[in-house]
């Protein structure tokens, strides 16, 4: 039977998976907001500029701060998609091409149940990562689900019965095919130099990661090749220019959702959006320290509530620090043409991972060697 | 019946049900699509084992990998609802599922003259926990270093030959594929 | 003669083959910018100046004495590229004394905005000097027939320009002065 | 050396070039068979040649002979020694004749033609924006074709009445006018109305009718054609749409059995006037003023838009399949028109085949004005003799339809456009029977009609007409009929498949004279539809030359040799 303590755990969790979807999604939506301020003011423009709620628009400074900096674009933006008359073609394949935009933005809001984003200080000072679910293997749990986001691509270009959606569906899943390969492989270095024998970490759990960069270097120090790896493939699996393939309006008009319009187009602008946020998470997780402060220094706050608000705060700032160079990119370079995509991702990120892997290996062997014969 | 029954008999059913549908697909790419998600539905029930490696592995290499890698082969030949030579293969494939349907009357009629159609758990071959992992103090556990341990101890034989026999796919279907040019006297 | 020089390509060192330098370059450029004045106009607020020469919409004029130029030639019609005017000729009656000399007149004048593309051909192709693009260019309506332009909301928009020849009044002049008769 | 000519041909030099022309001809036409345009405003072919516009100035000259032994002359190389004539002359008052020599491009001609040219515009105002004839006016081809470019002329135009009324349906610009006079040679030469004439000198000559007389021919309207400039235009089709946006469509008129041959001008589905097309051997370039205004029927009140059952609007398929049952095992009889074109009439006689109908059909008789006006106001009754439909002259009435439906012999009526109670039919006789109509407008039988089938006009299909002569000539469709309906020839060939489904008669124009030139003893054999655009085909009309035609002699026809 359901037993009462566990109703409440489970209550607590679905509490917090709301949360967090919450706070994920409208980090989305602050993101798109952040694309056009940032590639306004790139381009010498000021961006949006115009919405305004009754009120708090009215507030002397602060609301015409707040409208300057265009902070209510957002909430118009997704009404709009709410409200906008919902055209569906007659052509579609009418079951896929509703579900595509679930199938896109579920994987994207699943892999954040084994996101860390900081850590709880007991009364006793021993500490808890803030996490929904703590999994052993939570990178491959983030690796695996959000490869499924790729079907809500290649179905909504399927479904949409029309040429360009279709192509951009292909190209989706070409790209995810290629650059998935050197994705995990340029993990495994990782997980290699962390659970390195003599090390008490023995697992691919992300906690176990960051808290590893804990007054020590930075992965992203001591692996950069990897880390250039994993971001340069974290770019073409987010879809993000310049490996926006897919989308890519200026040969494939929108790609894969060229046929959608209304709220389906803003689920999937969410997703893109969130598959964004998670990455740059991930990254930071990963390569970046984490929750903690600097590479080689302890971390300054008190082992209280504070230090749980100023490590989270700091994730946060890295975080965010990373969705803004993932915007400076987009605005930045040029689109690769499709046969330089496979070209990169094949040929230059699939050896070079490669031979990182191996030369990882041979250096943790040898360190482990040295390590045993004195 | 409590949650775990429930779970089981659910992603049960998407795995057999996702796995029927797929057969009866008349288009391929909803068959891929129904594959997936028998797919998912057996990497759920690795889940409801504590086989948590084994779910994300067959989620990340068989629905993230493989089948992506299908559908792009489906879409890029454009292969539409009776793209093949269905009428040759009805037979066949009549022959096979019959096949199949007499296998599963056959277990289910075993398991039932042993057990009843309770399936109770002395049904089952009894898992020795300490077989799995010997000579090493590793206990046994779903863990990833565990399996690790045991994939590069005991299995190491199989794992390698399993390589090898991909490796030999491979380059096969690298030959195969490949037009080389034949040289004219 | 120009000479033609041929440059030598150099092969791409190995940073520059990484293409890193050049990004981290970019980048930098992107970056600068985001701190440069902005050039955006806010148009509600305020207007862009209008140059002379420029295109707006296409509107009717009446001649300083008031009246309308257009003799529903029918020219603009025929040359106009979309096919946004439409023009139903009619007469002017014989009591209209300041204008019966003219003898013909639109009786409805259309340009739809719908369909303008604000080429200009009408206005260079008009005899009477009757249609000009002026400085106006943001209209904008609610239905379909809101966008189509009517005789009377041409000549409002259109007022009145200066005329340098008064072909009509001449003729007018020279039909009372009875030459030769 | 000019080469001899065939008979009844010289030849002459033309540019410099030896061309062999009709004897006879002037110089305009000659130089025109020959590819070059000597402009001319007061020619018309078809008028006597006055030569007062002087704008078809050339160089001539001919062989010289000695004056003593009448010799030819010779030039050193041996070729004849032309005697050019000091002074150009006029083309239109210039016969060929054998060995002359003409310039039409040289300099003193240019030098003549650009004179003229701004004699001409010396005091035609600047009307072209206003003007009708803008578009099609000589004066403005000419103008640029031959024109200076610019004018001498600084003091004030002259100024002219702008809006006389010279008869019903002209209106007279004679600010406009050039005095080419080709109007009054109409007017005394082919209408034989002679009421047009100038009066005063120099810049006050004008254009006017004579005292107490006005242009109210039924010809009138020709000299507006004729015109060449837009001095005199038409009251009706004054100032209501530019010439250049009209879509012409040749056709032919549906007044007579003259079949005057017509240019059909429309813009979007509208159609603004009708033209005379010149055809020499029918209508030269001439037609009725009463003609022209046949178009304003295609908007007229009562034409059917939409087919009904017993009055209330229906479908066309609901109206066609109401129309079968009632003819399905019916005693049918089939009231034609001499009004259908060729090709309705044929499948019409194909569907009183298929549903074993009586035929009836009456013609429409009036005055013959012995020009382009005959008697039979029917433009096919000989189409309804050479497509089968007829085999007797038909009567002005149709008492025998009458006569018929007293003694009750027949259950349903099939109307084609004809009103039944103008024509000898009694209300009381018609009432046990069915009528189902088909025709463009609505009258007192399609008010009875079960079933009205609205039918397009000439203007809204195409087909053939068979004239006065025996000639068959091709009208083509100019707009499109209202929406929804489906020509006469489909309404037909579906009401056939539907009595007879072996039937493989179908709509099409071509596939419809293939059938018709199978029938034995068809005067159609070897022709086909697009025969018919080339040109007008005059057919063998003997098997019918018994018959009591009641055409007069008239322009281009005679009676007595109609039979070819």
């Amino acid at each position: 039977m359901l037993n009462l303590e566990l109703l409440q755990v489970l209550g607590l969790k679905i509490f917090f998976a709301f949360l967090m979807v919450s706070v994920v999604m409208t980090f989305a939506g602050y993101s798109v907001l952040a694309e056009r301020k940032v590639s306004a003011w790139m381009q010498g423009r000021v961006g949006p500029n115009r919405t305004v709620l009754p009120f708090v628009g009215h507030i002397p400074f602060v609301g015409s701060f707040l409208k300057g900096i265009g902070i209510f674009q957002p909430l118009a933006d997704g009404l709009k998609f709410l409200f906008k008359e919902e055209i569906v073609p007659g052509h579609v394949n009418k079951v896929y091409y509703y579900m595509a935009p679930l199938v896109a933005l579920v994987p994207a809001l699943t892999t954040m149940t084994v996101l860390p984003f900081g850590e709880f200080f007991h009364h006793s000072g021993k500490s808890t990562p803030l996490i929904l679910a703590d999994l052993e293997i939570g990178i491959l749990f983030i690796l695996a689900i959000s490869s499924l986001g790729v079907y809500g691509i290649v179905l909504a270009g399927w479904s949409s019965n029309s040429k360009y959606p279709f192509l951009g569906g292909i190209r989706s899943s070409a790209q995810m095919i290629s650059y998935e390969l050197a994705m995990g492989l340029s993990l495994l270095p990782i997980f290699l130099w962390v659970s390195q024998p003599g090390s008490s970490i023995a697992s691919l759990s992300l906690v176990e990661i960051a808290n590893s960069q804990n007054a020590s270097a930075w992965l992203a120090l001591v692996q950069p090749l990897s880390a250039l790896i994993f971001l340069v493939a974290l770019f073409a699996e987010t879809n993000r220019l310049p490996f926006d393939m897919p989308e890519s309006e200026t040969d494939l008009v929108g790609g894969f959702h060229t046929e959608y319009g209304s709220f389906k187009f803003g689920i999937f602008f969410v997703a893109e959006y969130a598959h964004i946020v998670i990455g740059s998470a991930i990254f930071t997780l990963i390569f970046l320290g984490g929750w903690h402060f600097l590479p080689w220094i302890n971390d300054p706050w008190p082992s209280n509530w504070v230090g749980t608000l100023l490590g989270t705060g700091w994730f946060l700032i890295k975080t965010i620090s990373l969705i803004f160079f993932f915007i400076w990119i987009r605005w930045t370079l040029p689109r690769f043409r499709y046969d330089q995509v496979m070209n990169l991702g094949w040929t230059k990120l699939l050896p070079l991972s490669l031979a990182n892997l191996i030369f990882y290996v041979i250096l943790v062997t040898w360190l482990d060697l040295s390590a045993a014969t004195p | 019946m409590n949650l775990l029954d429930l779970l089981f008999f659910f992603f049960s059913s998407l795995a057999a049900g996702g796995g029927l549908l797929m057969v009866v697909s008349k288009h391929p790419v909803p068959a891929a699509l129904f594959m997936i998600l028998s797919l998912v539905g057996v990497a759920s029930l690795f889940v409801l084992l504590e086989a948590f490696f084994l779910a994300i592995l067959q989620i990340l290499v068989y629905a993230g990998a493989v089948m992506v890698l299908f559908l792009f082969i489906i879409m890029l030949l454009d292969v539409g609802p009776d793209g093949g030579k269905a009428s040759k293969i009805r037979i066949l494939s009549g022959f096979a599922g019959a096949v199949a349907v007499g296998l599963i009357i056959v277990l289910l009629l075993h398991f039932s003259q042993q057990s009843g159609f309770g399936l109770s758990s002395n049904a089952w071959p009894e898992i020795n926990a300490d077989s799995f992992v010997n000579g090493s103090n590793l206990t046994f556990s779903t863990s990833v270093k565990n399996f690790g341990y045991g994939l590069f101890t005991k299995y190491m034989l199989p794992l390698q030959v399993a390589g090898f026999l991909l490796l030999a796919a491979m380059v096969g279907v690298i030959i195969l594929s490949k037009k080389f040019r034949i040289k004219k006297p | 003669m120009a000479k033609t020089r041929v440059l030598k390509r150099i092969p791409l060192s190995l940073s520059e083959r990484t293409y890193l330098p050049q990004i981290v370059t970019g980048l930098k450029t992107t970056f600068s910018n985001m701190f440069k004045e902005k050039v955006t106009l806010q148009y509600p607020e305020e207007k862009p100046s209008i140059p002379q020469n420029y295109r707006g919409i296409p509107t009717l004029v009446k001649d300083p004495n008031g009246r309308e130029k257009c003799v529903s030639c029918q020219l603009c019609e025929f040359v106009c590229p979309p096919k946004a005017i439409r023009i139903t000729p009619g007469e002017v009656p014989d009591g209209d004394v300041s204008r019966e000399h003219v003898e013909k007149a639109p009786e409805e004048f259309e340009i739809n905005m719908l369909r303008c593309i604000y080429c200009g051909f009408c206005q260079e192709v008009c005899p009477e000097e009757a249609i000009y693009l002026q400085d106006e260019y943001s209209s904008s309506g609610y239905t379909r027939e809101e966008m189509i332009n009517k005789k009377d909301k041409l000549y409002e928009l259109g007022g009145t320009l200066p005329d340098e020849h008064y072909k009509w009044d001449n003729k007018k002049k020279a039909e009372l002065e009875g030459n030769p008769h | 050396m000019i080469a001899p000519g065939k008979e009844d041909s010289v030849v002459i030099n033309l540019d410099g070039k030896d061309v062999s022309v009709p004897s006879g001809t002037n110089l305009v036409d000659a130089a025109a068979l020959h590819g070059k345009e000597i402009p001319h405003y007061c020619y018309h072919p078809q008028l006597s040649v006055a030569g007062n516009c002087r704008m078809c100035l050339i160089e001539m000259g001919t062989p010289m002979r000695d004056r003593g032994s009448g010799k030819a002359v010779l030039n050193d190389d041996g070729s004849p020694k032309i005697g050019w004539v000091p002074k150009p002359v006029i083309g239109c008052a210039t016969n060929v004749s054998a060995g002359m020599h003409v310039k039409t491009e040289s300099d003193v001609v240019k030098e003549c033609r650009e004179g003229i040219m701004e004699f001409l515009l010396v005091n035609h105002p600047l009307d072209c924006p206003i003007c009708d004839q803008a578009g099609e006016c000589r004066l403005q081809e000419f103008a640029t074709d031959y024109g200076r470019g610019y004018s001498r002329f600084v003091e004030r135009k002259n100024v002219k009445p702008k809006r006389t009324r010279l008869g019903p349906r002209v209106t007279l610009d004679d600010e406009r006018c050039i005095l080419c006079s080709r109007c009054i040679r109409f007017s005394q030469e082919v209408a034989k109305d002679d009421v047009l004439g100038f009066v005063d000198r120099g810049s006050f000559s004008t254009l006017t009718c004579f005292p107490g007389k006005e242009l109210s021919n039924n010809y009138s309207l020709n000299t507006v054609d004729i015109c060449p400039v837009g001095a005199l235009t038409s009251t009706d089709f004054r100032f209501k749409m530019r010439v250049w946006f009209l879509k012409e469509t040749r056709s032919i008129c549906t007044e007579s059995s003259a079949g005057s041959n017509i240019t059909v001008s429309s813009r979007e589905g509208q159609v603004y006037r009708i033209t005379p097309r010149r055809n020499d051997l029918v209508n030269d370039s001439w037609m009725t003023d009463s003609g022209r205004t046949l178009f304003k029927t295609v908007k007229a009140e009562n034409r059917l838009v939409f087919p009904s059952v017993s009055g209330s609007r229906v479908s066309l398929t609901e109206a066609m399949d109401t129309a079968f049952k009632l003819f399905k095992n019916k005693r049918v009889g089939v009231i034609g028109s001499c009004k259908s074109s060729l090709e309705e009439l044929f499948l019409l006689s194909q569907f009183c085949k298929a549903t074993k109908a009586k035929k009836f059909i009456r013609g429409h008789f009036g005055e013959d004005d012995g020009i382009l006006l005959s008697a039979d106001r029917t433009p096919n009754l000989r189409g309804a003799l050479v497509s089968g439909f007829a085999n007797k002259y038909p009567k002005s009435d149709l008492s025998i339809l009458n006569m018929a439906l007293q003694k009750g012999e027949l259950d349903t009526l099939v109307v084609m456009g004809e009103n039944l109670l103008d024509s000898k039919v009694d209300a009381a006789s018609l009432s046990g029977t069915e009528v189902v109509f088909l025709g463009t407008h609505a009258n007192e039988t399609s008010k009875l009609a079960s079933v009205v089938l609205p039918t397009l006009t000439a203007f809204e299909k195409s087909g053939s007409f068979i004239n006065r002569s025996f000639y068959v000539q091709a009208f083509l469709q100019a707009i499109p009929g209202p929406a929804g309906l489906i020509p006469d020839l489909q309404i037909l060939s579906n009401l056939i498949s539907s009595v007879d489904p072996e039937s493989d008669l179908s709509p099409d124009l071509k596939k419809i004279w293939i059938a018709m030139s199978r029938v034995r003893n068809s005067p159609l054999k070897g022709i086909s539809f697009s025969d018919l655009k080339q040109g007008t085909v005059q057919i063998d009309g003997s098997k019918w030359k018994n018959m009591p035609f009641v055409e007069k002699s008239a322009l281009h026809h005679n009676p007595m040799m109609k039979i070819k």
